[in-house]
């Protein structure tokens, strides 16, 4: 079987290399083709990167408070290259401070985010979610075609 | 131009200057004379280097936060706060990573919205856009010595304004503040850029001014192997001296293992101070102890047995001073009131050891002479690429990956070394990539390896250095197999 | 009947012991052979004795608070909060101040105020009172092994409660629960109580039950120079083996001085050692350091500097145990949740110094010698006035000042003895009242004292005393003079 | 002049001696004669000794928590046994667990003492707060005996 092509990588002016490197050793572990486009990286380069590799999801890390303005209106340019229905997961310190953690989940749900996670998630959980929306993806892409066949 | 270790000329220094301080609008008002008198008339107790000369002759530890937001007048309320009710001994500003990416414009968007929002969406204090009067403003709330602390590849306006601005300490360098830093910038422009920065600090020694320079020590905070960190912080040191840095402080970011953390603050201030006698400078030398920069637990109590730990460590090491955690680092930037927990807990521990070092026994002898020899393998390789030129040296050392840093961003580190502890915590090579170590020191860290590997029942791999990575967030030194 | 260091016999002391279950109602349902079997079936990871060897065996340091609460049910809370959320190793059980002082009437009136007031009128839990069944309520409400921490003169009905309820260790002694914690009862009549707390413990060890034992080794927790603690710990410990006690913790509270405290703790394991052998008691010997018993800063964040400083030299002595203090302790009696934080601070740093010890240097070497010297100057003269019986001895050497603890309440102390810091910070002897010190030691000590005085600029004095009592609370070790 | 008697001690069960020779150190060289209890002291030690030495004052230390109890009506055995205006002070952890000061202070107040002190005051404090007292009580008997010589 082909292995997922997932991107992955550190938003905007941040630099915190140790987690990518440890979250592209864990993905790599756990069955996925990880194309990682490492720190400081542009919405852009994470669209890109998704295109040329036909990924299934970005996965957003970001670990110095600026996150929250990084991401905004991430969702809105993947639809606009044509990126439909691709995960976007984030996770990380997202905002600056000490705050409420459904609040920020909340707010990056707001902002078209699939999943959200706190600082200090075990990379296993990113893992096993990706694995559940993946296959639920899949069963709803069968879905409709068995749907087209019908009608 | 061709990159070597050299004062900067005259003629070439002023010329770029000009170009420089056109970077931002706030460049125009530094005026390098008007500075020098300002800078003179500053009350003795705000001068960094007095405070670090003074503290190192007096034998006792200085602890120093990290804190910065956006907006000036929070600045301030933040500095009191930690000078007043932590104790502080020297207040820092910690920049924002726009600037520190020379992304001004981001930065004075964030600006905006700071003041919109009315909360700090920078985590840091934008001080290019702040510029010279705001450095001054906040230099006349407080009653310490003030230091810029950011991660900028090209931090030389920064540079300008800040001591333009009465701040008399720089964090930083050509190597320590790139490839922990930056992706895609070349090794041979960020040493570049700080040879003009550490000309910046000369020229106003020259001109009757001290300021303190401090080399980032810890790089990436994460499982570095201390001969490596020193001999960033030894190239740093000498190529900062050659540009006329007087008063310098190189740094170590603490590992946890409390032998092999004193032997490296030990060997680095020896073996610094050597090398500065052979190379023709006269330095006032201190040393900075970075508290754990790795993960932190989640659990403040926790935190703060991990902050106490670092405190002590640097006191048992005789570090000149020690750069502060909070118990809310786990959760990102904190509250300025955690801010201040962190430093009393620390000074706690500071006043209740001062007078108090380390004992030299076997073992500390012999660590601090295995790094010693770890790092001289790493600087003599160094100066032979560089046929005798460190400046030359240190960018094909990271070209061929003599030296290499673990997990660091760069495309211009090879990041082929892997980084291990040892039974009793020590970080280790596991991985030694090509770094040029003699046979004996490779075989002396193989084995170390080897006998963790064998209590723990698996082998040395990858994975023992992710377990390593999240170990103290988990609460403990050693990232041990989960028994199942 | 006659003092005397010898095995009670089994007539005398089930004669006496008749006696003493009547000395309150709960007496009555101590069934020895009851307890034996009852004690046999209880969990292994519940015993105290085994856990301790176990601890030792592996090389790491225990985590045990301090807590007690009147009622059973709160009490019961409050331990499970200390396990579950603390993080305890060990659970104690703190007896209140009536209690301690046999007052079971007094008791039984705050028992009932308590559950009238709805809070707990007593600073600890009245064991006796609450009787067998209750301790076995207790302990079956935990899943950790559970110890008696009192200050009691008389425990002879407390250790027969606690120990038929399946509690495996009990703190205490003749000297160590009566000069501290007492003001004129006499030492001959607390010894003799305590020979028949060890026989009980004996008894059990016999009949195939091991328990713990744990002589109080802090004392007044005051300036209390190593060796005089150490000369009273392992008197105890003798008197102790003697009545067949085997498993045995010998305490230490610590002063605050690295060298001086990693001393104290291998001095006392050593000597301890040496003296067992040489009268020929077979014991399971383990050690127990105790955080600053002193003041402590109002302030949370500087407490748990203080905390963790004592676990960080708990750890680096290698004690088997570290009793630990809590961010509450300048307030008094704390709240659980602040009694898990210590636990949780002291815990995190006892694992990132897990397999770390203080290696040996010169100083540490010489610091270790002197208070073996000195303990050894102080146990030869009190065999000698006890003609060789160490009980009789005891006595004698506390009548006339050759033992002599600083701060003590009781009339049986003669409080001729000061203590005080050196520059470093490590307890010394200023005044030496009618200990038999040799003229090298005595020399010594002065010599260190005069070193400070000279560097503070005054007189050696009680004014010194002071300060240092006051220090650690004001954030520093050695109490300096305040520059005017 | 001849000094002013002042009885020390610590109540009830409790065996905390450290504060008590600092105290008995301090009040000494503050000037005064100190009749020192020591610890573990009944309410009838303070009283006998306040009455036997003729005592301006009683001041009383707990440390261990039961402060509370041990206090109770200490003011009116002291008026039974005939000393009136005697002065009586309370310091140290007077009650169990963390409470607010001000509430302990009001309910010694109201148990008829005149000085309450926090845990961690200095000697010094209650030096001043005595010597103030001992000057106001003076200055009352002045001001009595004028009254009786002008009536």
């Amino acid at each position: 079987m082909m292995k997922t092509n997932i991107v992955l990588g550190v938003i905007g002016a941040d630099c915190h290399a140790v987690g990518n490197k440890v979250l592209d050793y864990a993905f790599t572990q756990g069955g996925f083709e990880v194309i990682n486009i490492g720190v400081l990286s542009a919405q852009e380069d994470f669209i890109n990167a998704a295109i040329e590799t036909n990924a299934a999801a970005i996965l957003v890390s970001s670990l110095y408070g600026h996150g929250e303005m990084d991401c905004r209106g991430l969702r809105e340019k993947c639809e606009e290259a044509g990126l439909k229905d691709i995960l976007l997961y984030a996770g990380g310190n997202l905002v600056v401070g000490k705050q409420d953690f459904d609040s920020v989940k909340e707010r990056f749900e707001k902002m078209g985010f699939d999943r959200v996670y706190a600082p200090g998630t075990s990379p296993d959980a990113g893992i096993a979610d990706l694995k559940t929306d993946l296959a639920e993806a899949e069963e709803m892409a069968h879905y409709k075609q068995d749907f087209k066949k019908v009608s | 131009m061709e990159l070597k270790n050299k004062k900067l000329s005259e003629e070439s220094f002023f010329q770029e200057r000009k170009e420089v301080l056109t970077h931002w609008v706030t460049g125009k008002d530094v005026d390098l004379q008007e500075a020098v008198d300002y800078l003179k008339q500053i009350p003795k107790h705000k001068n960094f280097a007095l405070k670090m000369r003074k503290a190192k002759a007096d034998g006792i530890t200085l602890a120093q936060p990290r804190a910065g937001v956006a907006l000036v007048d929070e600045h301030i309320k933040l500095l009191q706060y930690l000078q007043n009710e932590g104790g502080a001994d020297l207040l820092p500003n910690t920049i924002d990573s726009y600037t520190r990416q020379n992304r001004y414009q981001e930065g004075q968007a964030a600006i905006d919205e700071s003041m919109r929002e009315n909360r700090s969406m920078l985590n840091g204090f934008p001080v290019v856009n702040h510029g010279v009067h705001n450095c001054r403003k906040v230099l006349d709330a407080v009653e310490l010595p003030l230091q810029a602390r950011h991660g900028t590849p090209d931090a030389r306006l920064l540079t300008e304004i800040i001591h333009a601005g009465g701040w008399t300490s720089n964090e930083g360098g050509g190597i320590s503040y790139n490839i922990p830093y930056a992706k895609s910038i070349s090794l041979e422009k960020t040493i570049r850029h700080w040879q003009y920065c550490d000309r910046v600090t000369g020229l106003y020694e020259e001109m009757g001014v001290e300021i303190n320079r401090e080399p980032f020590g810890p790089l990436t905070g994460t499982l570095v192997p201390p001969s490596m960190s020193n001999a960033v912080a030894i190239i740093e040191g000498l190529l900062a001296a050659e540009q006329g840095v007087k008063n310098l402080t190189l740094g170590y970011g603490q590992c946890g293992n409390l032998t092999q953390d004193v032997a490296a603050i030990r060997a680095l201030e020896e073996q610094a101070t050597e090398y500065f006698k052979e190379y023709g400078y006269e330095i006032d030398l201190t040393t900075v102890l970075h508290q754990w920069m790795g993960g932190f637990p989640a659990d403040e109590a926790k935190s703060f047995g991990v902050i106490s730990w670092g405190a002590a460590t640097a006191a048992l090491a005789g570090a000149t001073k020690v750069i502060v955690k909070t118990p809310h680092e786990a959760m990102g930037i904190p509250t300025m009131e955690a801010n201040a927990q962190g430093i009393r807990s620390t000074k706690q521990t500071l006043n209740l050891l001062k007078g108090q070092r380390l004992s030299i026994s076997k073992d500390l002898g012999m660590e601090k002479e295995l790094i010693k020899a770890e790092t001289k393998c790493i600087l003599d390789k160094v100066f032979e690429l560089g046929n005798g030129d460190l400046a030359v040296g240190a960018v094909k050392a990271f070209e061929t990956g003599v030296m290499d840093i673990p997990f660091a961003p760069s495309n211009y580190n090879a990041g082929k070394i892997l980084p291990a502890r040892d039974n009793n915590g020590a970080v280790r090579y596991l991985e030694f990539g090509n770094i040029p170590m003699n046979k004996e020191i490779k075989d002396f860290n193989n084995q170390l390896l080897a006998e963790r590997a064998k209590l723990e029942g698996r082998e040395v791999s990858f994975q023992m250095v992710v377990d390593d990575i999240y170990a103290v967030g988990k609460g403990t030194l050693v990232g041990r197999p989960e028994i199942k």
